[in-house]
């Protein structure tokens, strides 16, 4: 349990995708315009990082490593995130459209998300065990939803700002990144006993 | 020996993947018209609600679905228009293109300004305190309400005065449903001469406020080979479809607000050429 | 009469409370601080208030031409900055380093947004969190106050929270309470600060919500997780140690990086009180005043979403 | 003595100066201009035509609707022309314009109405013109005349009078007591209200003590001392100050059980009872910098501010600025060429250091608007958001329970327009709401 | 002439025009995270090259065969197995840039600017553009990380591909090399570049990555985050 | 039915199989240099802290320490026996330690008389600039060298009075401190084994 818990806190506050390590980075800053559409596109990143953290552990542990196929595990890894981000789409899409439309338009920018590969890989590295790495990939996502959030609010606020002209857009934007990143270096070296 | 593995288990997923998928998307198929994002390619994408439904999405539905003419969207002008009409299968139909005129000449020099306004820099703040600072409550006050809607960079402000540029300006009708005083008018985009004033008071009160405004003095009425002017309420006004832009007009006008404002074809907004 | 009258919306009147005003008082709240820190560093530390003071109000100024906006040194919300982040950091930190800070806070944190009123994070510990990231090593070393620099012969002295962390030995509550200790150069004196708040309190610049809930919150909870057990904790010691009373009673404070509504504010102050004892006690840093109140910045819009007032006569819906 | 009050609000300075000036009669002028739009709900239609010969109390315009209220004419003479002008608002309004010939000859249906039910009661408050004279101008048969299925239990008496400079109602207060409760009385006998309050900021020790004097022999007249801050008399807080209800977004006085009248209306409903004469002239309170001697002065209705100035010694210093109202609620004039209206309460001539506005500086968030706000709104979001232009969310800030009481810019450190840019997004909602 | 023009001109638009990183703001995540040093710059960006030309000269090939349904699982089994290639080679030949670059290898996979350019341009072009094209954006991605990384690394260490050069002028500020300077530094880094070829250019709606998705997450298309 | 569901599905099969063959392919090119490189690499950071030796065995891992009844500290990894014409000489011990930013891993060189040979920080995860000085530059580490203390090392933020005494890296006591820490493991460890042989 105290494993679990010490992953859950590293990977939200200490080792924020988004803030600390970079990845997500492109939603991060595409879909914080506003709170209602960061919640959406949290939403589907902690769904789709819960759902293929556990295929792809599966995948790996049954298909690669018995194989001693380790080195094709990028190109297993994208092809199962692949399908699987597609099919749950084409599944919303029929059976639950009022989800399909709040989530369904983020669905697609998730394959191409470093965040869910990258926490794929990190578990790899690091030898979690099945429970460990569902466990690492809900907190990856609700760390990737308290930046977004927060990021939304503070973006909502630059929108009437009076930004100097070449600063307007992204480079504001990244600016304000790196101040909430600067605040996150509070969690760095936060210990969980 | 040792190829053959991965490509079995690398392949394997393929298979699963692409039987599902494709299995999947022919189970879970969702039926949409294509026609409706082929349309909303063609629409401008300028989004400013000119046609009345919400965005240039709002009117390729209601072109493929409800049957809605093209025409409706003034902005994308004749080649888009065809273009569409072209796709759905109507008939093109005849749009007239039309540029935003501001009816009034009275900048800081010519208009008599009543008092002294401190406050937000908008035409509707300055209008509820007293209908405003110019003397003459039908004229232009100059703080650019219209020119904040115009999507298009086709207003601009200058001296008191709002002035559209006609090769910017795409007839969306944004402006005309801005300004508080109701003194821009959508006029015929080859209609060269217009009546720059929309005082409805009498003459010598007119003179009073304003140097450029109509006194209602009818010389215009009078001197138009073609009986296109007539007066209405004290304003002189141009029949477009009678004008023939002989210009004799403007030659009386002792207020001089009546004024040319032809464009030349080449200079205008590409999207408006006419044939 | 017969020069044209003025016309403009309601009301007709306004109250004498100016911006300019409100910054000036905090200065003046802030000059028992600063000679506290003078008295207990020495003329080192005068120099340094001068240096940001100066170099934040020449950035302000530069800046403003550059972008071509008007100009806003007048309303000293530059020279508040300036002051405050001497204010927070070492008294003996290089003066190009301040320069930098200074460039960070003004240039950086505060003008690219727009100018007053529209940074989101606050300038001076936004500025400080970069030198201490940045300068770890010249940011993190204390000297001792002049009274206690003829008792100890390092050069190097520990802060009251970094003697906790490191195992040392703690000062007293009295010299803690006065300033005596290490630290930065005006977060030492708790008496002195205190004078501060009271004369914006008076002054109705501040709210008590704030520092009252801030430092309350967190007494509280250094109290409950104490080092042996629930409840044995010592709420005055992490009260007065570090930059808590200065981070309560200024920085927390600040307009624009804080909740408009009162009910905001207590749950922001809250919210800093609770980070900024979990800082101190779980993370590896010794202090967490800095980067408590710059989370709960960055939280401030959300803060502010969730917590609006309750419409009159409508108290069912808000 | 002060008792519940409201959250929010603010502390202007109260600049009465005029407290002891006995209220005096500005006499006849060369010429009134009477519009015929005086007051909220339908406008009047002219009566009379160029050249007519008009007496005082002469009916001049009138409707058929039922939220509205007659104009009389203010004195005897002749109707030089009847046309549109600008007033104060953004449309031109019919006027007449009246020459007087001096003799004040009396209409000759001009007597003591007959009143012995609720129904002629309020008829004959319709008949005397009577529209609300604390300032918002609303007919007041009207709020005499409730749904049936209301229950009014509480007659509110506005006496609070929180604008600085303006002590028209406390001269009222002082000079005509007797009309007051008498009015109030009339008021409580016809419409079967059991209890009236009558609440006074407690700056003015004196009326409340001859008001309490007054009232102590009736013993469902309370008078209440009310703690000074403005917009104590705004009747939503003097509701809430008084009995501790709070009227919901978009309802009126009545949904809580109260009726809110102003001191002078209940004091003009009892004068007249007894003579009959409408409502044709009015106390104003002249004051502000430019003034060389200020004072409460009895005006015609229709008469042009200048000569209520003149009266008053004239300009002291260059006027720039001249208010209709207090320096709060009070409406801005382009001309001192402008009539007084029914509902004029002040005329305010400021200097040029009293008059000019200090520029808007950025908003530094400092809340103090919103602590101000006793509607408990965000004043600071609002102006944000209309200034730049984004109207999605103004409904859900409550943008139309604002009431435009300056509160918020009053309080301001950076000198926001923050009413101007309320009053801009309201007419930005209406304008959405009819396309 | 016209086809070698046409040539010249998709070689060169990666490098300023359609620059990924700094005009198109593609592939955040390494432009930020590996570029703490100018080498890594230098090595991400060779690296990415490669995929992306190799992946772009594939799927030209193979576009005309690949049925809509399966084209995004069969386009990325393409890049990621170059990335994979890639991760091989680097593993073996240089064993110390592999180290350094980390987990951010594989990722190559999920570097936008690949997979956009596969849809937006080899989907559509013959495999001579293509390669060009990969060549082109490939160049424009190392230019631009090496820039962010140098000025990083001057900034944050003191030293430009390792090779101290500010010892004496000023400290360097470390933040320059942790997370908060990534985001800083580019945040500058674009604002100049916007400045610099700042050629008033607002088409509003468009898509700039042609990703074709229309995505409302996108942060290229002007109006993104509105749905 | 062909078109919609089989035809995708085999052009997807047929470039899967294409390129993972091709990756096959690569892989068994590069597999053994691959492998190669890593045991040269470990060879020579072994080499690098314990320079004398000429060969090193096979390393014990932590848990087949412990069964054979020795004290090892979780930080311990594994132990490389150091050897010189034949004989062993001193210890390679493998330790990983917890530091500021995460896992701080190292190799320590150590002779039967308990002289620390050297120390190299194989991965860490610590602030460039701060804790990152520890594996950066020698100075740091190379404070240990020589003769292990009695007793354990001290973390001080002085210059060091004696030869137990280690000195800080400025700013960041918590990475001097781990490694300090594991070096102390790892000497407890030797101490141990070495009075076993
Ligand atoms: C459309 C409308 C209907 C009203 N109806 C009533 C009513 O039935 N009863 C009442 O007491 N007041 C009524 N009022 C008057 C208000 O309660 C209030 O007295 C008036 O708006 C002026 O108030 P103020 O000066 O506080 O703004 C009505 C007002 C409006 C605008
Ligand atoms: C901000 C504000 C302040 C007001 N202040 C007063 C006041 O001081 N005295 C007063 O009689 N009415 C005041 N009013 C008007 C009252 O709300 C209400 O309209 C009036 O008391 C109703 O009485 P009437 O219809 O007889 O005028 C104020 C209104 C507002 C919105
Ligand atoms: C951004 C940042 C990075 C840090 N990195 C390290 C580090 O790598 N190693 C370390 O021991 N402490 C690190 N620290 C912790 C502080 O420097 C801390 O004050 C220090 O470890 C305490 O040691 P001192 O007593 O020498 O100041 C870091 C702090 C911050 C804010
Ligand atoms: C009560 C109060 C506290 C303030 N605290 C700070 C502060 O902590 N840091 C700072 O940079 N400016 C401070 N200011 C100045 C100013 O408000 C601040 O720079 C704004 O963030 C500028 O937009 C303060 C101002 C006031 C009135
Ligand atoms: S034309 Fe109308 S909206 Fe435009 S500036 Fe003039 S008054 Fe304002
Ligand atoms: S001026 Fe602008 S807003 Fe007006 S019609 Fe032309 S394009 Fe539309
Ligand atoms: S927002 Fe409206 S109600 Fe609130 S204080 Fe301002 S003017 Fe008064
Ligand atoms: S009172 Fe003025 S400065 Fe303060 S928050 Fe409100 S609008 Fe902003
Ligand atoms: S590069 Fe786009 S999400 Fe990482």
């Amino acid at each position: 349990m105290k494993e679990l818990f010490a992953i859950l806190i590293g990977a939200m506050l200490v080792e924020n995708f988004v803030l600390s390590k970079f990845l997500g980075i492109c939603p991060f800053l595409g879909v914080s315009k506003k709170t209602s559409t960061a919640l959406g596109m949290s939403g589907a990143v902690v769904f789709v990082l819960v759902l293929s953290q556990a295929v792809t552990w599966l995948t790996n542990e049954y298909l690669l490593k018995p194989n001693k196929l380790e080195y094709l595990q990028t190109i297993a890894f994208i092809l199962v995130i692949a399908a699987l981000v597609q099919f749950v789409e084409t599944v919303l899409k029929k059976m639950i459209p009022s989800l399909y439309k709040a989530l369904g338009v983020y669905l697609p920018l998730i394959t191409t998300n470093c965040a869910v590969l990258g926490s794929a890989l990190i578990f790899v590295e690091r030898d979690y065990t099945f429970v460990e790495s569902v466990v690492f990939g809900f907190a990856a996502g609700l760390g990737f939803t308290l930046a977004l959030i927060l990021f939304s609010g503070i973006r909502e606020r630059l929108e009437t700002a009076d930004i100097p002209e070449a600063f307007k857009g992204m480079p504001i934007t990244l600016i304000a990144a790196s101040l909430v990143s600067i605040t996150f270096v509070g969690f760095a070296g936060l210990i969980i006993s | 020996m040792s190829i053959l593995i991965p490509v079995a288990v690398i392949s394997g997923l393929g298979l699963v993947f692409g039987l599902g998928l494709s299995y999947a998307s022919k189970v879970f198929e969702v039926k949409v018209d294509e026609r409706i994002a082929k349309v909303r390619e063609m629409l401008p994408g300028a989004n400013c609600g000119a046609c009345g439904f919400s965005g240039c999405d709002g009117m390729a539905e209601a072109i493929v679905n409800e049957g809605v003419h093209p025409s409706r969207c003034p902005v994308g002008g004749i080649p888009v228009v065809n273009a569409i009409a072209d796709f759905m299968g109507v008939d093109e139909g005849s749009i007239d293109v039309k540029v935003a005129r501001v009816l009034c000449q009275g900048d800081c020099d010519n208009a008599v300004i009543k008092y002294d306004y401190v406050g937000i820099q908008d035409c509707h703040a300055a209008n509820a305190l007293a209908s405003g600072m110019d003397a003459c409550h039908y004229g232009c006050l100059g703080l650019g309400s219209c020119k904040k809607v115009c999507q298009f960079d086709a207003i601009v402000v200058e001296n008191g005065l709002a002035r559209i540029i006609p090769e910017k300006c795409t007839g969306c009708g944004n402006c005309v449903k801005e300004c508080p005083k109701a003194i821009i008018a959508l006029v015929p985009v080859l209609s060269g001469f217009t009546v720059k004033c929309s005082n409805h008071d009498k003459g010598a009160i007119s003179r009073k406020n304003c140097k450029v405004g109509c006194i209602a003095c009818q010389k215009c009425v009078k001197v138009c080979p073609e009986s296109a002017i007539t007066m209405n309420n004290n304003v002189a006004v141009i029949d477009p479809t009678k004008c023939v832009n002989c210009g004799e007009c403007a030659a009386v006008c002792p207020q001089k607000c009546i004024t040319n404002t032809i464009v030349k074809r080449s200079q205008l907004n590409v999207n408006t050429a006419v044939q | 009469m017969d020069s044209r009258l003025y016309m403009s919306s309601s009301p007709h009147i306004r109250s004498g409370v100016t911006t300019q005003r409100l910054m000036l008082d905090v200065i003046i709240a802030l000059i028992p601080a600063s000679f506290a820190g003078v008295y207990f560093f020495g003329l080192r530390a005068a120099v340094l208030i001068a240096v940001t003071v100066i170099s934040c109000v020449g950035f302000e100024y530069l800046m403003r031409k550059v972008m071509k906006r008007n100009n806003t040194v007048g309303d000293l919300s530059a020279a508040v900055t300036g002051l405050l982040l001497a204010l927070n950091v070492p008294p003996t930190l290089p003066l190009w380093m301040a320069v930098v800070g200074s460039f960070f806070a003004i240039v950086v944190v505060k003008q690219l947004f727009g100018g007053i009123g529209q940074n989101f994070v606050n300038p001076a510990l936004a500025a400080r969190a970069f030198l201490i990231i940045s300068y770890g090593t010249r940011m993190t070393s204390w000297t001792p106050p002049l009274a206690k620099a003829a008792e100890i012969d390092a050069a190097t002295f520990a802060t009251p929270l970094g003697a906790l962390k490191e195992g040392g030995q703690l000062p007293n509550l009295l010299d803690m309470f006065l300033g005596n200790i290490g630290g930065s150069m005006g977060e030492t004196s708790a008496l002195a600060l205190i004078i501060g708040g009271m004369y914006l309190l008076i002054r109705g610049v501040i709210s008590w919500h704030i520092p009252v809930v801030y430092i309350g919150t967190a007494g509280l909870l250094a109290w409950i997780l104490g080092p042996n057990g629930l409840f044995t904790g010592e709420p005055l010691f992490h009260i007065l140690a570090g930059g808590l009373m200065i981070g309560a009673i200024f920085m927390a404070t600040d307009y624009t990086t804080s909740p408009m509504t009162t009910r905001g504010m207590v749950i922001y102050a809250a919210g800093c009180g609770i980070l900024t004892i979990l800082f101190r006690l779980y993370t590896n840093m010794p202090e967490g005043v800095s980067y408590a109140i710059l989370l709960m910045n960055v939280a401030v819009p959300l803060i502010d979403r969730f917590t609006k007032p309750a419409r009159f006569g409508g108290k069912a819906h808000v | 003595m002060s008792i519940l009050n409201f959250k929010g609000g603010v502390h202007p300075p109260h600049t009465k100066n005029t407290m002891e000036c006995a209220t005096v009669s500005v006499g006849i002028p060369e010429t009134v201009v009477i519009p015929m739009a005086q007051h909220i709900g339908a406008p009047c239609q002219t009566l009379v035509k160029k050249g007519d010969y008009v007496k005082v109390g002469q009916v001049i315009g009138n409707t058929e609707a039922f939220v509205s209220a007659p104009i009389h004419s203010s004195v005897s003479g002749t109707v030089t022309s009847v046309d549109e002008r600008i007033i104060t608002g953004s449309r031109p309004v019919v006027c007449v314009e009246i020459k007087p010939d001096g003799l004040q000859e009396v209409s000759e249906d001009i007597m003591p109405p007959v009143v012995d039910s609720r129904e002629s009661f309020i008829k004959a408050v319709r008949d005397s013109g009577l529209t609300g004279l604390g300032g918002a101008g609303f007919p007041t048969h009207v709020k005499l005349n409730p749904p049936k299925d209301v229950k009014i239990d509480t007659l509110i008496i506005n006496a609070a009078e929180c604008e600085p400079y303006i002590t028209s109602d406390y001269r009222e207060c002082m000079e005509n007591t007797g009309s007051i409760i008498e009015g109030i009385n009339h008021v409580l006998k016809w419409t079967g209200i059991p209890r009236a309050l009558i609440g006074i900021e407690d700056n003015k020790p004196q009326a409340i003590k001859k008001l309490s004097e007054a009232a102590a022999s009736y013993g469902n007249i309370t008078v209440h001392g009310l703690k000074t801050r403005y917009p104590q008399g705004a009747e939503k807080m003097l509701i809430k100050s008084l009995t501790g209800r709070e009227v919901p977004p978009g309802k009126l006085p009545h949904d809580v059980s109260c009726l809110v009248m102003n001191v002078t209306s209940v004091s003009f409903i009892a004068e007249y009872l007894k003579t009959g004469m409408p409502l044709v002239k009015k106390r104003i309170t002249v004051d502000g910098s430019a003034v060389k001697n200020p004072g409460n002065v009895y005006a015609l209705i229709g008469t042009p501010v200048r000569n209520i100035i003149d009266f008053c010694g004239g300009f002291s210093a260059e006027p720039k600025k001249l208010i209709m109202g207090g320096p709060m609620m009070g409406v801005a004039l382009y001309s001192a060429d402008l009539p007084v209206m029914k509902y004029t309460n002040a005329i305010l001539a400021l200097d040029e250091k009293d008059g000019a506005i200090p520029d808007e500086y950025s908003c530094i968030r400092c809340g103090r608007c919103v602590k101000a706000c006793p509607m408990n709104l965000l004043p600071y979001e609002i102006d944000r958001l209309v200034k730049a232009h984004l109207h999605d969310d103004l409904e859900s800030l409550n943008i139309m329970d604002c009431m435009e009481c300056g509160s918020c810019v009053f309080a301001c450190p950076s000198k926001r327009l923050i009413v101007q840019s309320i009053r801009l997004g309201k007419d930005i909602l209406r304008r959405a709401s009819k396309k | 002439m016209a086809e070698k023009k046409k040539a010249v001109s998709v070689l060169l638009n990666g490098l300023i025009n359609e620059n990924p990183t700094f005009r198109l703001l593609l592939g955040m995540c390494p432009s930020l995270a590996v570029t703490t040093m100018a080498k890594n710059g230098l090595g991400m960006g060779a690296a990415a090259t490669f995929v992306l030309v190799g992946s772009n000269l594939v799927i030209s090939l193979i576009r005309k065969i690949v049925p809509d349904k399966v084209r995004i699982p069969a386009y990325i089994t393409v890049i990621a197995g170059f990335t994979t290639m890639v991760q091989l080679l680097l593993a073996a030949f240089f064993p110390e840039l592999n180290k350094q670059l980390g987990i951010y290898i594989p990722l190559i996979v999920v570097n936008c600017i690949i997979f956009a350019r596969a849809e937006m341009f080899a989907q559509k072009n013959g495999p001579l553009l293509s390669v060009l094209d990969g060549i082109g954006m490939g160049a424009g991605f190392t230019l631009a990380i090496t820039i962010i990384g140098s000025v990083r690394e001057i900034l944050g260490a003191g030293t430009w591909m390792g090779i101290p050069v500010t010892v004496d002028l000023f400290e360097p500020a470390i933040m320059f090399i942790l997370p908060p300077g990534g985001f800083l530094a580019m945040g500058f880094l674009v604002a100049l570049f916007n400045k610099l070829t700042s050629r008033k250019k607002k088409d509003k709606n468009e898509c700039k990555t042609g990703c074709g998705m229309g995505c409302p997450g996108c942060s290229q298309a002007a109006n993104g985050g509105e749905a | 039915m062909f078109k919609d569901i089989v035809k995708p599905a085999l052009v997807l099969v047929l470039v899967c199989a294409f390129i993972t063959g091709a990756l096959a392919y690569v892989n068994s090119v590069t597999e053994t240099i691959i492998a190669e490189n890593e045991r040269v690499a470990e060879q020579e950071s072994l080499k690098s802290v314990y320079s004398e030796a000429d060969s090193f065995l096979e390393p014990k891992v932590a848990g087949a320490l412990k069964s054979e009844g020795l004290e090892v500290s979780e930080r311990i990894e594994k132990v490389y026996e150091a050897q010189k014409d034949g004989q062993t000489v001193g210890y390679v011990v493998a330790v990983s330690s917890g530091g500021y930013g995460g896992k701080i891993k190292m190799l320590v060189g150590i002779d039967n008389g308990l002289n620390i040979k050297g120390i190299t920080i194989t991965s860490h995860n610590e602030t460039p600039g701060l804790g990152a000085k520890a594996a950066d530059s020698p100075g740091f580490t190379d404070q240990f060298l020589g003769k292990a203390p009695e007793k354990s090392y001290n973390v001080v933020k002085r210059a060091p009075k004696d030869e137990s005494e280690i000195q800080a890296i400025t700013a960041a006591t918590i990475t001097s401190k781990a490694v300090t820490r594991g070096v102390d493991d790892a000497v407890a460890l030797v101490r141990s084994m070495a009075g076993g042989v």
